[in-house]
Order: structure tokens, then C-alpha cells, then sequence
């Protein structure tokens, strides 16, 4: 039992975070990702933490949970703003930045 | 001589501005006669004070330098506004202002009428500021010490030039033809000036200075090739300020000034400004005879072209322009063969009896007007040169006619009038020296006595040939009283260098480098006579014996000569077919598809590009969340694959 | 170390990544958010196996408990458990797929050549990671960053409310 | 001396002052906003005064501060002024009223705040272009005169008033682009952007010196402008509002030849000697071609804008000579065409607000009805062509002969042609004074054209006194450039 298996899970969780934002349309299902993204990171702070034997790391998770509890707060209240005036939360739909 | 005398030079130039400034600032308040004395009396001080330095002169022939000012001093080149007093400049100052004077005295006269013909009296002040602008401009150029302000003289006279051709810058053909010609005398001019200007570039890279002095001690040593080039450079100025071949065309247009200009500007003193500087530079000529041949040849071949298309015209000012290109070309000739005495004499005694015909010329011109008045034709179109409408006018007007005799025949050479001393002169010079130039001047000699005879016939003999000419009468005194004095110096100025005495050839040769002992060759004079006479007499030959018809007498015999007499050789045309209408035609292409097309394709292509690169950059933000991610997806990628194949 | 913490891995890792793909290819919103409760949980698993009980069940209830009810929330008060069709990103997908198995091998080439000198996990001691002492860290040592999360966690309330407060329309 | 109150800081940023004043203003008090610029600028040109006064006495130093550090690069705050920059900055401070004097009743209305307070801030450009010493304060003065002019362009312009200031915002931004390249590289290469420290270290750069002064070149090369990056020019002339015509052509040009000497010449001396033949050549083209193109314009203004074309072409040619009596003839020149085209300016502009329109054919015979403006016209036109006797030919005459016998040229091709440009300065100047104040008044409506009141002759009036005096005794301003001119040429002959 190494660090690399656990090392690996988290690769793996993140790049199916990562394909989940690039391909979903709906923008709660992208925020999904964006969390899947966060665990992925979390999981491998909390290995390190074990293989270094450092409490620290540990601490980092609670913060990004606490962030990301925040930051899913303020999106999914966006989400809500951008579904009163466009009646959708497709993001293929939100391109008013267009050049 | 001292300094305060070696002043009044200044004060003689100065003085025509000061008549400026005078009427500028008060000249509509002085009315005609002031604004006329005012102008006048600035002229006649600066011919008093040009007396006065003559005077001082006798006793320090040497003369002397008054250096004014610096006017820039860069690197090793240094230019003053300095003045040269000495016998050759004095003579021509002499000139100027005298000549200039009495013409000032008669514009009075002359202008008053000239206004009124052409309905805008308020343009008498403007004439004389001009005129006075011009006298101080020509004894710039004659008494300055170094090229550069010779240069401005030289540039001055031409713009007043300018000016005054253009006087009546609303009237000619087609409403433009005076400012046309006025702007084509301008041009020509820079064409001329264009030379002399690269001639004073190579002297100073030469000689490292510009004033007369300096210049001419080094002439000795300088490379013969390098004098060449000056010389010639200098003679294409010659070629346009003195109307020689081939930048005459712009005198004969010239006559659009008032007459007036025409006795001044265009016949006395500005033109002869390019004999004046050969002659001043005889130390930069006299060592390269090639350049001495150019300038012989030019005058020489010049006299005789001007004094063929002379048969040819019908106006009467027009025939004594080219008469006076053609007098030109014998005054260069002499100057160019190195008889700078002769040349000299010729310009003083010249500038007597050719201002007299022009003021006589001018008063005929009055008279007809007034005539064409008189005889109730006001409106009609009516040309008061045209000789054609002339005709007997020798018993209205007598005491012109008195005077233009004596002009006539001064300008023919007939012993013992001036011209006959000075033109002989020249002859003398060019028969030991240029044979086949002697042979041209000869020639030129005999056709200015025939076609003065054909003038004189036309003008004042026979019968009226029109109502004006009919009602035509003599000029105010005003008018008539300058010519009286004109008359006097053309027939008394050959005393000035009389065989023998060569009192001009002496007091010439204080300031004349090379000045040679001029004799007196009896075959060359009694040649000269006879040639004049001859010319003379054939004229009455031909056109005295009956009346004039339309075409003129010496059309069928002479054919298709004749018609390129009256056509001036198709020199302006072939000038507009050859330079200007290529040369309009290649600004247009320039201003046409070159720059608006080619070089402002330059700047609007750069536009373009950065448009188009915009267009297709754009498209990359298009407002779709994922492709950024995706983007920054493909970054992560990019940057962990490089970070594995660096280490 | 014992096979059985392996074979308990695998398993877990298996529902990890099973759950994962699930949230990833369901159509419908609120399955997503279920397979990422699930996934959640077992990562909590995880974490407990990894010595670090507080996270595990931090873990659990803020995540998997009340962010996941508030993704819920959100999806049954908008009504967006489907969206339609649209095949406005078709290619995208296709690219997606290929930069994320582009990062899985570079990744594991990775793994495969320098991972290989990292030690085995050490035993861990009892109270590592245990309540008492993520307390004692979060109150000593890293005092004024928690306080400052309580700041985060205020202004994104405040954020929230701002922004979905309804305008009074104006008549 | 105080920093704040140096006399150089002063000339600089006084507008900013007067700036000040007009946005307290009421924007419709709209002759206290005039008298306000008016006076702000004439304040300027007396400090100006001053600081020559100063200078005569040896009394005026530089102003040397630390600024700004970039890294291990220091940016300094350092101004300083020798004959050439004094020269300049009294040109500029002597256009800017009478530029304001003409805008009098040309600009009105409420925008007439905004134009008053772009002039101001142009002036605070203008100036510092021409006393800054350090590399950065000089491009960031250099962009800043920009800004202002695009604005008075596209607000203040003719019909195809955004185009051309499209057009030169691209031109004179492509040239900076490489510039600020070449400054960043130069100061790099010497960790300091200070000029004479940089000069003094130019051997650090020495290899890369012809492409530094192509960089440096492009930029004053399309502000002179030189053949064939001269197109931005027409189009700006002929849509910018009068005064701003005046100021761009009087000073913004003279910008691109000070550029090349205060910074080409002595910080690349090879570079600049071994494409000496290449500029004058340029040169030379620009002044043919220049009158070429301007001789066949129909549009008043736009022959003045190329006739600009080559006038330039003598300076450029003059500066590239690298004789001393060339360069200060070039330096010279550069007032006299910023006096004698702005003058040029400021008539069209005046004609302009009364017929509107420009087109040569609209006019002709107008000295019939207008003498004193015809007068006046005549003098200016006679400068622009340079008789003898007014300032132009002075300038002219010592470019050509400098360059005739300049040894950097090698050859006198350049200034036999340069002279031929002499002949064409006749032919479009006085084809252009023919059209519009000789031959008959055929146009009704010029018959009831008034002549020029007091205002606009005292415009002009400053201007003609210049122009009869430095024809006539230019020799104090020689004497106040040369000393800068020979030092420049020095620096530029050694290698």
C-alpha cells in the first residue's frame, strides 16, 4: 500500500471533474464537477498528511471545504439570478461575452 | 575712403524702404501726388547719395568695404550684410537710381492715367511701394560685397518683378494671362537662379567664403574644371535673369506690367543684373576661356534670334522686349569675351535710350487711349499697342515722337548717338576675338535698324490707321518731361567713353579685373554705320513707301520664315509640349495613383490587416464558458507535458 | 502491509470512480447528485482509513450532507433536472475526452518512472488526526486563517442573499 | 532651486494649471474659458522667454530626480535644455496662443471646454517631448501628445475626421511600438534609461546599432514624416480643425526631427553615418516628391499639408548632411516651416470660416476684396518659398550648401536635386497664391468676403515680424543653437 495508489484515485476523480466541466451543459451538473475537482485535491492532502505524518494538510481540507462550501453558496444563488432573467442554466446558452 | 562716406551706400538703399514704410503707414492720406513725390524723392536721394559717393570716388578710386552686420556665421562660413563701394558699382547705382527716378517722376503722370483706364485708383500706392521695393532690391544687388547678398538683390528684383507683372493681376488673356506671365517670369527666373545657387555652393565649398575678395584671389589657383562648373552654373543664372536663350521666354510675357515696369524693370536695370555679375566675376571667367566661349556664344546667338522674332510682332511694347533680349545678347557677348568695358557701356547707354522708347512707347499707349476715349468708342475692345492700329501719330504727338526718334536711332547705332559707341565697341572686341560671333552681332545690328525703322514707320508715319490713333494727342508734361531728359542721355551718353578719352575704361578699371586698352577700328565703325543705315533705309524700302496692309510686307517674301518671326520660333510651345505638359502630367500620376493609390495603400493596408487579424482573433472569445475551460484544460496539459520532458 | 487494506482499497477506490462516472453520464441532474453523495461518502471512507477522522465526517455533513441538499434544492427550485437537446458542442466533447486520457497518461508515465522511490505509508499512531488535535491546530497555529474563513463564509452569505433577492417592481 | 519651481517644470506643467482652472469653470462662460487658455498659454511662452534669458546667462540647469525603479532599472525625472531644446520649446509656446487666438470663433459652444483644456494638455506634452533627457519620460511624453490630437482630430474635424485619426493613431502608433522596443532594449542593455548616461555607455549597444536606429528612426521617420510614411499627413491636415492643423504641422512634426537629432545621432554614430546617404535619399525624394504631389492639389490644404511633405524633406536632408552648417540651417528651418506653414494654416483656416470650403477653384481675384489678408498671405507664401530676405531661404539656403559639400553624403547629387526642389516651391506656391488671390474675381460670393479684423491680425502679425527678422538677422538664434549642434555632431563623429 503506497501513496501512489491514493495518488492515482485522486488523478483519476480529477480529470473526470475536469472532463465533467468541459462537457456538460448544464451549469449545476458543472458545479458538481468543480466539487468532484475539489474532493480530488482534498483526498491527496489527506494522503500526504498520512504519509508525512503532519497535521497541517489536514487543516488545508478543512479550509477548502469551507471555501467551497462558500463558493457553491454564492454560484448556485448566480445560478438562480441567470435562471430569472434567461430561463435556462444551459451555459451554451450564457455567451453574452462574445467578441 | 572713410567710413561715414562708405555709409551713405546704405543709407542709399535703405532710403527706397524708408519711402515705403512712408507710404504704407501714410500713403492713403497723401493722396497721388504725395504718394508719387514721396516714392520719388526716396529714389532721387539714393541717386544724390550714389552722386556723392561718385564724387568720393575721384579722389580714392580704390573704393572701399562697409560691412553692416554679420547675417550668419555657421561653422567656418561666414556672410555679412556688407556693402562694396567701388567704380563698377557706383556706375550701376548711378544707373539704377537715375534711370529709376525719372521713371518714378514719370509714373506719376503715367500711373494717374493707368488706374483710371483700369478702374482701381486704389492701386496707384501699391505701384509705387512696388517700385520703390524694386530700387532698393537692385542697389542690393549691385553695391553688396559677397554673393549671397548679391543674391538677395538678385531674388528681390525678381519677386518685385513678379509683382509688378502682375500689377494688374485681374486683366489678360482670359482674366489670368498677367498673373500667368507673372508667375511664369517667377519660375523661369528659379530655373536661372537654380544655377547661380549651385555656383555659390561650389564656391564655398571652393573657396570656403563668399565675398567678392576672397573668392576672386583664389580663382588664380582653383582647378580649371572646378571654375568651369562655376562659371557655368553662374551663367545659367545670367540666362534667366538677363533673358538669354534659353530662358528668354519670360520677358516678352513680361510686358504685361504697366510700361512704366516695363522701362525699368524689364528693359534698364533688372535684366542687365546677369551682365553686371559676369562682369563683376571676370576673375572667375578669365582663366577658363571654355566658359568665356559659352557665354560669347550665348549672347551672341541670342542677339540674333531676339532680333529676328522682333520683325515679326505687332505690339509695340512686345518688339522693343525682344529688343531688348536682343541687346541683352550683345551685352553678354561683351562681357563673356572679356570687353567688360564695352559690356558695361553698352548696359549704361542701353539703359538710357531703351527706358526712353519703353516711356516713349508708354506715352504713345496713353495717347491712343486717350484717343479711344475721345473718339467715343469706350466699350469697344480695343488694343492700344497694337502698331497695326496706329499710324501718323508723329504730327499729334511731336514731341514723343522727337523723342523716339532720338531713341530709335540711338538703339539702330547711328553715329553719333550713344549706341552707336557702345555697340561699336562690342563689335571691335568680338571681331579680334569670336569672328563668327562678330558675324552674328553684325547681323543682329542690321535687323535692330531695320526693325526700329519698320517701328518707327508704323507708329508715326503715314496715315491714321484707326479713330484713336486719329484722336489720339500729346501727353501731360509730367509724362513728357522724363523722356526730354532720356533723350538727352541717349544722344550725349557716348561722351561717356569716347575714343580717345576712354574716360568710362579708366574709371572702370579701378574695380575691372583684365581691362584691356579699347581702340577705335575704323573699318569696324564705319561698318557698323553703314549696316545701320542700311538697315534703316530698306525699312523705308520696305514699308515706308506704301500703306501698311494687314499682312506685313515681308510676309510673302520671306514665307514660312516669316511666320516663325511672328511665332517667336515656337519656343513656348515647345517648352509646354516638352517639360511643362510632361511634368503636370507626372504630378498628376504622383498625386493620382501613386500616393493616393500606391503609398496610401500603405497606411489603409496596415488598417485592414489589423482589421482582418481582429475579425479572425475574435472568433476565439465566443462567450461559451466550456472553451475556456477547455482551453486552460489544454494549457494544464501543455505546461505538465513540458514540465516531464524537461526534467 | 496486509492485503486486506488493499483489497478494501480497491473496493472503495471502485465505488469511488464508479460514482464518479455515474454523476458524469447521468442526464438527469438530481441522479448526478446522488452519485456525487455516494462518491462523497466513500472518499469520507477514504479519509478515515487515511487517519483522519474530523475530515471524514466534515466530510459527510458539510459536503454530503449540506452542500449536496443544497444542489437539490436548487435543481428541484429551478426545475432543471433536464436540459434540452442542443448540438451546439458536439466536437467539444470529443476534445474534452482526448485532453483528459492526454493528462491520465502523462500522469501516469509519471507515476511509472519517478513514483516509484515513494516509501510505503507509515503506521499511523491512534490520535493522529483526531478531533482534539485538529482543534488544537485550528486554534493555535492557524488562529487568524479561521477567522478569517469566517469572514469568507459571512460575506458569501450576505453575496448570497444579494443576489437572489427579488427586485420590487417598479409600476 | 526648488523642484517645483524649476523653470523647466514650469514650462511644462503650467497648462496643467491653467487646466485646473477651466474644469472649475462654468462650461457656458465661454470667454472666460478663452481668456483663460489664452492667458495659460502666454504665461507659458513668457517662461519660455525666461528660461532663455537664463540660459544666455549660463544660469538655466537641469533638473535630475530619481522616479521610478524598474527592477534594477532606474527611471529618471530628469529635464534639461540645451540651444536646439530651448529653440523648440519657444516655438511651440509661440504657436499655442496664437493657435488659441485663432480658434476665437471658429469653436464654439459646449464642447469648447473639452477643446480649450486638449490644447492645454498638448502643450504639457509638446514640451516635455522636448526637455525630457530620460528615455521613458521622453516616450511617455512622446505618446501623450497622442492623445489630445487624435481627440481634436475626430471631434473637431472635417467630414472624414475619423478616418484620419484612425489613420494616424495606427502610423504614429506603429512607429512607437518599435521605439518603446528600442528604448527598452537600449536601457537594458545599460540599466539606465538616462540619456547621458546612455550615451556615455553606447559602446555596451554598439552591435546592434543599425537595427536600434531603424527601431528609434521608424518612429520619427512617420512623425517628420519622411517618404514614403508620409500618407497620415494629408488626411490629418485636412481634417483637423485649423488650429489644430497649425500646431500639428509647427510642432508635432518638428517632433520626428528633433527625435533623430537628440537621440539617433548621438547614441548610434555609426549607424547614423553609414545610412546618412540612405535619410538624405529619402530626403531628397520626399522634397520632389512632395511638391510634385502638391503642385496637383485642388484642395487648398491639402497642397500646404504636402507641401509640408517637402519642406520636411529639407530638414531631414539638412540634419543628415552631419555638417554643422546643415544641421543648424535644418534646426533653423524647423522654425521657419513651423512659422511660415502655420501661418499658411492659419489663413486657410480664416478664408475657410468665411466661405467654407477649400477648394482652390472656389476662389480667385480675393485681393481685390481682401488686401490685407492678401498682403499678408503674400509674405508667408514668399517665406514658405524662401526668398532671400525672409527667414525660409536662410534655413534652405544653409541645408543645401551644408549638404552640397557634406562629406557623409558623398556626392552632391542630393542637394543638386534637393535644389531643383527650390524651382518646384515656385511652381506649386505661387500656382496656389494665383488661384486664390489673382487673375478675376469670378465667385459672386467672395465679392462680400470681409477682410481680416483685429484678432486675426494680430494672429498673423507675430509671425510676419519673425519672418522678416530671421530673414534678416537669423544670427542670434545660430548663435544660441550652435553650441547644441556642434556637440551633437561631435558626438555623432566619434566612434
Amino acid at each position: 500500500m503506497t501513496i501512489t495508489y491514493y495518488l492515482a484515485l485522486s488523478v483519476i476523480l480529477f480529470a473526470l471533474g475536469a472532463v465533467g466541466v468541459l462537457v456538460r451543459r448544464n451549469a449545476i451538473v458543472i458545479f458538481m464537477s468543480l466539487e468532484l475537482m475539489f474532493n480530488a485535491a482534498n483526498l491527496v492532502f489527506v494522503a500526504y498528511a498520512a504519509y508525512y505524518q503532519l497535521i497541517n494538510s489536514q487543516l488545508f481540507v478543512f479550509f477548502v471545504m469551507t471555501v467551497a462550501a462558500a463558493e457553491v453558496a454564492v454560484g448556485l444563488a448566480l445560478m438562480v439570478a441567470i435562471f430569472r432573467t434567461k430561463h435556462s442554466i444551459d451555459v451554451d446558452q450564457m455567451s453574452a461575452l462574445k467578441g | 575712403m572713410s567710413d561715414t562716406q562708405l555709409a551713405w551706400v546704405v543709407w542709399a538703399v535703405l532710403l527706397p524702404l524708408g519711402g515705403i514704410v512712408v507710404n504704407l503707414v501714410v500713403g492713403r492720406r497723401l493722396g497721388e501726388k504725395g504718394i508719387g513725390a514721396v516714392a520719388s524723392l526716396a529714389a532721387g536721394g539714393s541717386f544724390v547719395l550714389s552722386g556723392l559717393l561718385a564724387l568720393a570716388l575721384l579722389q580714392h578710386p580704390e573704393g572701399g568695404i562697409y560691412r553692416l552686420a554679420t547675417w550668419f556665421n555657421l561653422g567656418s562660413l561666414t556672410v555679412d550684410w556688407s556693402f562694396r563701394v567701388d567704380t563698377l558699382s557706383v556706375t550701376m547705382m548711378l544707373v539704377v537710381s537715375g534711370v529709376g527716378t525719372l521713371i518714378h517722376i514719370y509714373s506719376i503722370g503715367y500711373m494717374h492715367a493707368d488706374v483710371r483706364h483700369n478702374g482701381d485708383p486704389q492701386r496707384f500706392r501699391r505701384f509705387f511701394i512696388y517700385l520703390n521695393l524694386f530700387v532698393a532690391a537692385m542697389l542690393l544687388l549691385v553695391s553688396a560685397n559677397n554673393f549671397l547678398v548679391l543674391f538677395v538683390g538678385w531674388e528681390g528684383v525678381g519677386l518685385c518683378s513678379y509683382l509688378l507683372i502682375g500689377f494688374w493681376f485681374e486683366k489678360g488673356e482670359g482674366g489670368l494671362g498677367n498673373a500667368r506671365a507673372a508667375k511664369k517670369a517667377f519660375i523661369v527666373n528659379r530655373v536661372g537662379d537654380f544655377g547661380l545657387l549651385i555656383a555659390i555652393f561650389l564656391m564655398i565649398g571652393a573657396f570656403g567664403t563668399l565675398d567678392f575678395d576672397g573668392v576672386f584671389a583664389q580663382a588664380a589657383q582653383a582647378a580649371p574644371a572646378l571654375l568651369v562648373a562655376i562659371t557655368l552654373f553662374m551663367l545659367l543664372g545670367v540666362t534667366g535673369k538677363s533673358a538669354q536663350l534659353p530662358l528668354f521666354v519670360w520677358l516678352p510675357d513680361a510686358m504685361a506690367g504697366p510700361t512704366p515696369v516695363s522701362a525699368l524693370i524689364h528693359a534698364a536695370t533688372m535684366v542687365t543684373a546677369g551682365v553686371y555679375l559676369v562682369a563683376r566675376s571676370q576673375a572667375l571667367f578669365l582663366p577658363v576661356p571654355q566658359a568665356q566661349a559659352a557665354v560669347t556664344w550665348v549672347g551672341g546667338l541670342t542677339a540674333l534670334f531676339a532680333a529676328t522674332i522682333a520683325l515679326g510682332q505687332y505690339d509695340i511694347k512686345k518688339v522693343l522686349a525682344y529688343s531688348t533680349i536682343s541687346q541683352l545678347g550683345f551685352m553678354v557677348a561683351a562681357v563673356g569675351m572679356g570687353a567688360a568695358v564695352a559690356g558695361i557701356f553698352h548696359l549704361v547707354t542701353h539703359a538710357f535710350f531703351k527706358a526712353l522708347l519703353f516711356l516713349a512707347a508708354g506715352s504713345v499707349i496713353l495717347g491712343l487711349e486717350h484717343g479711344h476715349e475721345h473718339a467715343g468708342e469706350g466699350h469697344d475692345p480695343f488694343d492700344p499697342q497694337d502698331m497695326r492700329q496706329m499710324g501718323g501719330l508723329r504730327k499729334r504727338m511731336p514731341l514723343t515722337f522727337a523723342v523716339y526718334l532720338v531713341g530709335a536711332l540711338a538703339l539702330a547705332g547711328v553715329a553719333p548717338l550713344a549706341g552707336f559707341f557702345s555697340k561699336d565697341e562690342i563689335l571691335v572686341a568680338a571681331s579680334e576675338r569670336f569672328p563668327v560671333v562678330f558675324g552674328l552681332l553684325l547681323a543682329a545690328a542690321f535687323l535692330t535698324a531695320f526693325y526700329m525703322g519698320r517701328q518707327l514707320i508704323l507708329v508715326f508715319f503715314g496715315e491714321p490707321r484707326s479713330k484713336a490713333a486719329h484722336h489720339a494727342g500729346e501727353s501731360r508734361p509730367l509724362v513728357t518731361m522724363p523722356l526730354v531728359v532720356l533723350a538727352v542721355f541717349s544722344a550725349l551718353g557716348g561722351a561717356l567713353n569716347l575714343p580717345g578719352l576712354h574716360s568710362l575704361e579708366h574709371w572702370l578699371e579701378h574695380s575691372l579685373v583684365g581691362v584691356k586698352e579699347g581702340h577705335f577700328v575704323w573699318a569696324v565703325a564705319l561698318g557698323s554705320l553703314a549696316v545701320a543705315l542700311l538697315g534703316l533705309g530698306l525699312a523705308w524700302l520696305v514699308y515706308g513707301r506704301r500703306a501698311p496692309t494687314e499682312q506685313d510686307a515681308l510676309a510673302r517674301p520671306l514665307g514660312p520664315l516669316y511666320r516663325a518671326f511672328e511665332r517667336k520660333w515656337w519656343v513656348d510651345e515647345f517648352y509646354r509640349l516638352v517639360l511643362l505638359r510632361p511634368l503636370g502630367w507626372l504630378a498628376q500620376v504622383l498625386a493620382g495613383p501613386v500616393d493616393l493609390g500606391l503609398i496610401n495603400s500603405l497606411g489603409d493596408g496596415l488598417g485592414q490587416g489589423s482589421q482582418l487579424s481582429a475579425n479572425w482573433l475574435r472568433k476565439l472569445q465566443n462567450g461559451l464558458v466550456r472553451s475556456y475551460a477547455l482551453v486552460v484544460m489544454v494549457g494544464v496539459v501543455a505546461m505538465f507535458a513540458y514540465l516531464l520532458w524537461v526534467r | 502491509m496486509a492485503l486486506g487494506s488493499v483489497i478494501l482499497f480497491a473496493v472503495l477506490a471502485l465505488v469511488v470512480v464508479g460514482s464518479a462516472l455515474g454523476m458524469l453520464f447521468s442526464r438527469n441532474a438530481v441522479y448526478a447528485a446522488l452519485f456525487l453523495v455516494l462518491n462523497f461518502a466513500t472518499v469520507a471512507l477514504l479519509y478515515l482509513i487515511l487517519g483522519a477522522p474530523f475530515i471524514a465526517l466534515t466530510q459527510i455533513t458539510v459536503y454530503a450532507g449540506a452542500i449536496m441538499i443544497l444542489f437539490l434544492f436548487v435543481i428541484m427550485l429551478l426545475g432543471a433536472e433536464k436540459l434540452p437537446d442542443t448540438a451546439r458542442s458536439g466536437r467539444q466533447r470529443w476534445v474534452a475526452a482526448l485532453v483528459a486520457l492526454v493528462f491520465l497518461a502523462e500522469v501516469g508515465l509519471y507515476v511509472a518512472y519517478r513514483g516509484s522511490n515513494l516509501a510505503g505509508m507509515p503506521a499511523l499512531t491512534a490520535d493522529f488526526g483526531s478531533p482534539v488535535a485538529v482543534g488544537l491546530a485550528l486554534f493555535e497555529q492557524y488562529q487568524l486563517p479561521f477567522e478569517i474563513t469566517s469572514v469568507i463564509l459571512l460575506s458569501a452569505l450576505v453575496g448570497a442573499i444579494l443576489l437572489t433577492r427579488q427586485e420590487k417592481q417598479r409600476s | 532651486m526648488n523642484a517645483w519651481f524649476h523653470p523647466l517644470v514650469l514650462i511644462t506643467f503650467l497648462p496643467l494649471f491653467g487646466l485646473a482652472l477651466l474644469l472649475l469653470l462654468d462650461g457656458r462662460n465661454e470667454r472666460s474659458l478663452r481668456w483663460v487658455a489664452l492667458l495659460t498659454s502666454l504665461v507659458t511662452f513668457g517662461l519660455a522667454v525666461w528660461a532663455l534669458l537664463l540660459d544666455r546667462q549660463g544660469a538655466l540647469t537641469e533638473l535630475s530626480l530619481p522616479w521610478l525603479r524598474l527592477g534594477r532599472l532606474a527611471v529618471r525625472f530628469h529635464l534639461g535644455a540645451d540651444g536646439i531644446s530651448l529653440l523648440m520649446v519657444l516655438l511651440t509656446t509661440f504657436l499655442m496662443p496664437l493657435a488659441l487666438l485663432s480658434t476665437w470663433t471658429a469653436v464654439q459652444g459646449e464642447r469648447l471646454k473639452g477643446f480649450l483644456a486638449l490644447f492645454l494638455l498638448l502643450e504639457v506634452g509638446m514640451n516635455g517631448v522636448f526637455l525630457a533627457l530620460d528615455l521613458v519620460l521622453f516616450y511617455i511624453f512622446w505618446e501623450f501628445t497622442l492623445v489630445p490630437m487624435i481627440f481634436l482630430i475626430a471631434i473637431w474635424g472635417g467630414e472624414r475626421r475619423i478616418y484620419a485619426a484612425l489613420k494616424f493613431f495606427l502610423y504614429t502608433m506603429v512607429g512607437s511600438v518599435l521605439l518603446l522596443v528600442g528604448i527598452l532594449f537600449v536601457g537594458l542593455q545599460v540599466g539606465s534609461f538616462d540619456l547621458p548616461a546612455l550615451i556615455q555607455n553606447r559602446a555596451t549597444f554598439a552591435g546592434a546599432q543599425t537595427a536600434l536606429f531603424l527601431a528609434f528612426g521608424l518612429a520619427f521617420a512617420i512623425k517628420v514624416p519622411l517618404w514614403p510614411l508620409h500618407s497620415w499627413l494629408p488626411d490629418a491636415h485636412v481634417e483637423a480643425p485649423t488650429a489644430g492643423s497649425v500646431i500639428l504641422a509647427g510642432v508635432l512634426l518638428k517632433m520626428g526631427a528633433y527625435g533623430f537629432l537628440r537621440f539617433n545621432l548621438p547614441l548610434f554614430p555609426q549607424a547614423s553615418q553609414q545610412l546618412a546617404p540612405w535619410m538624405a535619399g529619402l530626403a531628397v525624394v520626399g522634397i520632389l516628391y512632395g511638391a510634385g504631389v502638391a503642385f496637383a492639389q485642388k484642395d487648398w490644404k491639402k497642397l500646404v499639408a504636402y507641401s509640408s511633405v517637402s519642406h520636411l524633406g529639407f530638414v531631414m536632408l539638412g540634419i543628415f548632411a552631419l555638417t554643422p552648417q546643415a544641421v543648424s540651417g535644418a534646426v533653423l528651418q524647423m522654425v521657419n516651416h513651423g512659422l511660415s506653414t502655420g501661418a499658411l494654416f492659419l489663413l486657410v483656416g480664416m478664408l475657410y470660416e468665411r466661405r467654407h470650403t477649400r477648394e482652390l477653384a472656389a476662389f480667385g481675384g480675393l485681393w481685390k476684396v481682401l488686401p490685407v489678408l492678401s498682403a499678408l498671405a503674400l509674405i508667408v507664401t514668399l517665406s514658405s518659398l524662401a526668398v532671400p530676405g525672409l527667414n525660409g531661404f536662410v534655413g534652405e539656403f544653409n541645408i543645401l550648401a551644408g549638404a552640397f559639400n557634406a562629406s557623409a553624403l558623398g556626392n552632391v547629387w542630393f542637394a543638386g536635386l534637393g535644389t531643383v526642389g527650390v524651382i518646384l516651391a515656385a511652381a506649386y506656391l505661387l500656382k496656389m497664391f494665383e488661384k486664390v488671390f489673382l487673375g478675376p474675381l469670378v465667385h459672386e460670393e467672395n465679392r462680400s468676403l470681409a477682410d481680416l479684423n483685429i484678432r486675426e491680425v494680430l494672429t498673423l502679425l507675430p509671425i510676419v515680424v519673425l519672418v522678416v527678422a530671421i530673414g534678416i538677422y537669423p544670427q542670434p538664434i545660430f548663435d544660441l543653437i550652435s553650441p547644441a549642434v556642434e556637440r551633437l555632431l561631435m558626438l555623432a563623429a566619434q566612434p
